[in-house]
């Protein structure tokens, strides 16, 4: 048992952050995701495609690294360490992988180049309104016509599908199925089809990252069928396993208590720094020891996986945790916001509605950021949800 | 002891919440909200009609006779509607300094203006580097014989893009966070040298950043003793941490009990989800922790009378259990709506953000937290500051 | 609204706080339930039943005072305030009320005096080994055999059964009963009756105050039934609303505050005193505000119950919060003595197996006291039952 | 970077856990822990006989070559069978201030007894009014020119009456709390002037208050250098706390896993209460606790030979997480037991006083709490306490 890096993992680590040092763009700051332009969202992504380094986890065959789960740990958390903005996972990390293990030889050429180089956007259309983490009531339907499927229903919290060139949806194929997982398919969609309309959810924090989209009498190709008609949720949970991982976000919240541990020396109390306030520091060594928890979990959790446990229930651990600091951090930085966490700023400066914020720089985004995030305990299966899996597959309760 | 409201209070709140619910829903709220004023100003011209503004006034001072109970009564009907009018800021602040320390000729100019509603009082005595300390002052108040010139920043002036007048607080000798020398004045919003830069709040609320700039204010401006104002300043805060304290029972309120109508509704694996055992103990502990809010504000606000030392430990004792129920119920009530309760469409999401905010007015759980140990330690100077 | 006692209460509050002053008995200090005396039990009632203030509760031609609901708050409260050993509930506010309100009068003529005056002690016969807070699922029979009952079973947790004189117990006297709440009779059983053996239960903190109490063929004379056969199970959920006033222990608790504060201003930190420090200052303060809150929460129960509103469902708050802050004073007691929490002198002086206890005088009992209060989140209905209770009844989920 | 244990160590832990499971069930434990001496001495010699007392030490010094994981998975058996024999006194800590400090006469005269388990050391540092700091000395060690001269009175010394020898810190300079001026001597029990008070504690194991009066100690006895012996203490104490949470965890995961057996088998209201949807979150969050406290654990342990800040954040942090856990999960193991967890005879509680007395052995919460504050503001003062 030793926490040393190997040699070789020490050199790459030292490329990997040489390579970030030099090509990562500048001017790519994150402000909340819905403040990003396609083309900011895109910029590492593309530098990324050139270098090959796109897709760590994919095989070899269709353009992975073939790096280690140590290698890609240590590449995460590189890209972490600068805030970097990452390829989005709805293609990379959700259906590519569904693609390369199910689809079809033509699929494969289709849509995997495309995705590795950030030219396809693509988005999910799992949920549905009133399904929550219930992700098999599925009620889109998908009927088949000649070659076509035609297909009707509403998805919604569909993730950035105001830029999405294609999305991955999940269709009810046979209504007459005795359980609700079976008759799914798993079908993609040109987003650009007729009958396709994505409407915007604005969020409390005021942002605009999600969307309902409305199916009508949309005729999607048999062909873009994933796999077999009604195994589609076969294909889902497969997606959803792949989805988990990294969920933990420990980089990124390191990063995140660095940041809180800056700000928090700026802010006053009664004259003096904040962070030299009993009670604030207090508040940030809680935060940090349990995130040293979660990272020593997660490296247990990694060191299994490498001797090839897959990433099994104990992943919900990762999410709950993970989230829950996630959480605290955002609230912790509201806090030392003070008085200057109440002005509301959002849209600025595009839509011109005010001049410019007022207060230290991150005080603006600390109440919108503090709100948004609430929305992780809830998403990728609640942290409900992971309890009961918990407690059903490793306890057997 | 007696836990009864008068007939006269019933009557108010009975009266307000017909009101809200007839003229202020969600969607007429919303329209105001985002309008350009920022409200809707006929509100207040009804709340005025009712009565409302008047409630807390003595009978001597033209009022109806009420006291911060009243003020109570109103702010958790607020709060239920999420009502963001400046009742706090100028019946409350505005009034309770005047009440509590105006000259006859003070009162003689504003209160008549405060209870019709034609005044809007502001309370301006946060400032950009000071956080919660009320004695934290860099805003300064130099006398030049006649009266005095103010120059300085004020922070995050609830309610001041609507007010015709602010409360400021201003040093007048002293060091910067010394209990000594605080005066505080009655400005005029449209005096020379008074400049404002307004935005909304996260809440739906407006405020502002105000500045005076060598603003000249007569002496007979000031209210209260000059050098000795916190004292005054300390207890107008804890009547509107009360009042705060009640407004967050309303809004506590009715998110439980939105999320407990929700969860009757709303179906996961086909069963409701108020069915699993999980969600029920944790809508009881919602219950609870509201419950306990409104114990709470009424020991807070029925103490509001005694010695200066039980008046500051039940306020800052109450704002600290609010801060920390608030934040609960705020927080489950998203999570119990799961997606829909991040929407901006929901009515929840916003209760959330209120009850977010109270916890950042006024003093949060550490500031309150701490006063009240301070305080139980006996430690006369913080229990003066 | 406000909060003053008028002249009249202020008054009773005086004749009450000086009577205790006069009678109370000097020598009677709370170590632990387990290490008194009956006659330490019994001392302070029977100087009350000279008074005539046992039972302020009962009606009046029973005994009782006919105090206002405001009085028997202020009576409780004074006598909180000295941690006076109050009269055991199991006769006085278990047994008694159904007695009097259930009872033939020849029961009420034999039992009610004895219970007043002190003679008789009373245990309970609720609990059954495995049922928890299930107290409905009675395996305990009582068969009919002339004019008398032959009772056959097992109860549990019979708190100081050692002392007692008689028990009132819950028997199926219907074993073919449609539900487990029918079928139950209330019975009273003199514990000199030949069968029945009480066996201590040692409880973690060392302490002897629970029984097992077995029942093997004891025959009871059938008049000993108070009520009709088979309804038992009405007097018996009459007895627990009964047994939950009081529950919130506010009083006790406020006493408890002080004599913590007290400790933590001799106990030492880095050389100066432990109540000085802001972690431990603020778990007092929490601690504090948390007691203020259930005590204007009381409050307003009480004002509830003036107005003729029963205690309802909202005694279920009562029971929880009061048993939090209890546990929690235990665990800040223990946390106050440091070191000297480790150190075990149960049983000391009596058993001589120790000559004398070490470090401040709280210490020894800090760890015991703690272990023990555990049991407050567990019996009456645990914490969890409270909570079904006000899920169903109040949310009405 | 590798999380797996070496061959050795899983042999160590397979033979300790049969060991334990044979010999040492609950009610043979309980016999022996009520005995007059409070313990089953043979198990103490077949320790030793499997080579446990001497896993941690170097090769070199006599010993296995292994080092803190031996220690830690010792400790996390010993927790999981509630063995109350002093590895950590004797083995970690005296064993420790040897290996790391003790000169070659000291270790001649003292590693073969404590890795034959001849020898029993105990470590006497806490005092009456010192709490958990370990530089708070009053206990005084004044030079004699050919030794010193040791007067004072230890608290609490874990394993004490069955120790042939005690490491014990005394002032040799500076003031009551100084960094500087302390200095570890070993003294033998029985040398003239020690007295000791003998008694159980509510844990199970046995612990005495140590009287020195004028006791004689020659300057050999002295380990490491004199009035600098404090950063050396820290170590030993740093290694002590990374064993005593892998105690708790051993401690936490039996009484979790007793819990969801016993939830399996106990039904309430017909049913099993494990069947309770707010039990099974509540034993879920148990089980989460436990797998962070591991976590820690190893994270401790494994940087126990990094840097001096580093591994006192990192000891501080475990052992502020491990009492965090214990707590939680020795109360909710309780809890879900109901009455039956409150009783002497089922093991469960055994494992909750356990848990609960871990916390207040070598600094609670609260005290490492404070420590890794301090360190992560880089505070030298007292990084170097």
């Amino acid at each position: 048992m030793n926490l040393e890096f190997s040699a070789d993992e020490i050199a790459f680590r030292d490329e990997v952050r040489a390579f970030i040092k030099e090509n990562y763009p500048q001017n790519a700051e994150i402000r909340g995701a819905d403040d990003l332009t396609r083309e900011q969202f895109l910029a590492w992504h593309k530098i990324l495609a050139k270098k090959g380094w796109v897709a760590p986890a994919w095989p070899v065959e269709y353009g992975g690294t073939g790096w280690t789960a140590t290698q890609r740990y240590i590449w995460s958390e590189e890209n972490a360490a600068v805030d970097a903005i990452m390829p989005l996972p709805f293609g990379v990390a959700m259906v590519a992988p569904v693609i390369y293990t199910f689809g079809s030889q033509a699929q494969k050429d289709r849509y995997l180049p495309k995705i590795l180089s950030g030219e396809e956007w693509w988005c999910q259309g799992y949920s549905e309104p009133g399904a929550g983490s219930d992700l098999a009531s599925v009620k889109t339907t998908a009927v088949r016509d000649g070659d076509h499927y035609v297909i009707n229903g509403q998805k919604t919290w569909t993730t950035l599908a105001q830029h999405a060139d294609w999305g991955f949806f999940l269709c009810r194929t046979d209504p007459e199925a005795d359980k609700p997982q079976k008759g799914i398919s798993f079908i993609l969609i040109d987003m650009k089809t007729p009958g396709i309309e994505v409407r915007p959810i604005i969020t409390i924090d005021g942002g605009h990252e999600v969307n309902e989209t409305w199916l009508t009498d949309v005729r999607v190709p048999v062909e873009n069928r994933v796999g077999e008609e009604n195994m589609g949720w076969t294909y889902a949970k497969f997606l959803l396993a792949h989805e988990r991982s990294g969920i933990a976000g420990v980089a990124r919240s390191k990063r995140g208590v660095e940041r809180l541990r800056s700000l928090a020396s700026t802010e006053l109390l009664d004259g003096e720094p904040l962070i030299e306030d009993r009670d604030f520091a207090r508040k940030i060594s809680q935060l940090e020891i349990d995130l040293t928890a979660l990272e020593f979990t997660e490296l247990r959790t990694l060191a299994g996986e490498a001797q090839g446990k897959g990433p099994g229930p104990e992943s919900s651990i990762l999410k709950i945790k993970g989230t829950e600091i996630q959480q605290r951090l955002t609230e912790l930085t509201l806090e030392a916001a003070g008085n200057y966490g109440h002005p509301y700023f959002r849209g600025f400066p595009e839509d011109g509605s005010n001049a410019r914020p007022i207060g230290p720089d991150y005080a603006p985004a600390s109440a919108p950021l503090y709100f948004n995030m609430r929305k992780t305990s809830i998403y990728g299966g609640s942290n409900e949800i992971q309890r009961n899996i918990i407690s059903k597959m490793i306890l057997g309760l | 002891m007696d836990f009864n409201f008068t007939e006269e209070q019933s009557m108010i709140r009975d009266s307000l919440a017909r009101l809200i619910r007839e003229k202020y829903d969600f969607d007429t709220r919303r329209a105001a909200l985002s309008s350009e004023l920022g409200r809707d100003a006929a509100m207040w011209a009804q709340f005025a009609e009712l009565g409302l503004l008047m409630a807390p006034f003595s009978e001597e001072d033209g009022g109806l006779g009420g006291n911060a109970i009243d003020a109570m009564v109103v702010m958790e009907e607020f709060g239920k509607g999420l009502v963001t009018e400046p009742f706090i800021p100028s019946v409350v602040c505005g009034g309770g300094f005047l009440r509590s320390a105006g000259t006859a000729s003070q009162k003689e100019h504003h209160l008549g203006g405060i209870m019709s509603g034609e005044q809007i009082f502001a309370f301006a005595y946060a400032e950009p580097r000071g956080r919660y300390n009320l004695a934290d002052l860099e805003t300064s108040a130099k006398s030049d014989g006649s009266g005095y010139v103010l120059n300085g920043h004020k922070a995050v002036v609830i309610g001041a893009p609507w007010a015709t007048h602010f409360i400021v607080t201003a040093r007048t000798s002293g060091g910067q966070r010394d209990a000594g020398g605080v005066s505080v004045f009655i400005v005029e919003k449209d005096a020379k040298g008074v400049s404002t830069r307004d935005y909304p709040t996260v809440d739906g609320r407006r405020a502002s950043e105000v500045y005076f700039e060598n603003v000249s204010v007569p002496a007979e401006h000031l209210i209260g003793e000059a050098d000795n104002g916190l004292p005054l300043v300390e207890q107008i805060a804890d009547e509107a941490v009360a009042a705060l304290c009640a407004e967050a029972c309303g809004v506590m309120g009715v998110a439980h009990k939105m999320t407990v109508e929700y969860s009757r509704q709303r179906k996961q694996f086909g069963t409701p989800i108020g069915k699993f055992q999980v969600l029920q103990h944790r809508m009881v502990d919602m219950f609870m922790e509201h419950e306990q809010s409104v114990s709470m504000t009424y020991m807070a606000t029925l103490k509001l009378g005694e010695s200066e030392i039980e008046r500051k430990k039940a306020a800052s004792a109450a704002k600290v259990k609010i801060g920390q129920a608030g934040r609960f119920v705020g927080q489950e009530a998203i999570q119990i709506h799961g997606g829909m309760g991040m929407t901006e469409e929901l009515a929840v999401g916003h209760y959330f953000k209120r009850l977010t905010m109270i916890d950042a007015e006024l003093g949060n759980v550490d500031h309150h937290m701490k006063r009240y140990t301070a305080l139980s330690a006996g430690d006369v100077s913080v229990a003066a500051e």
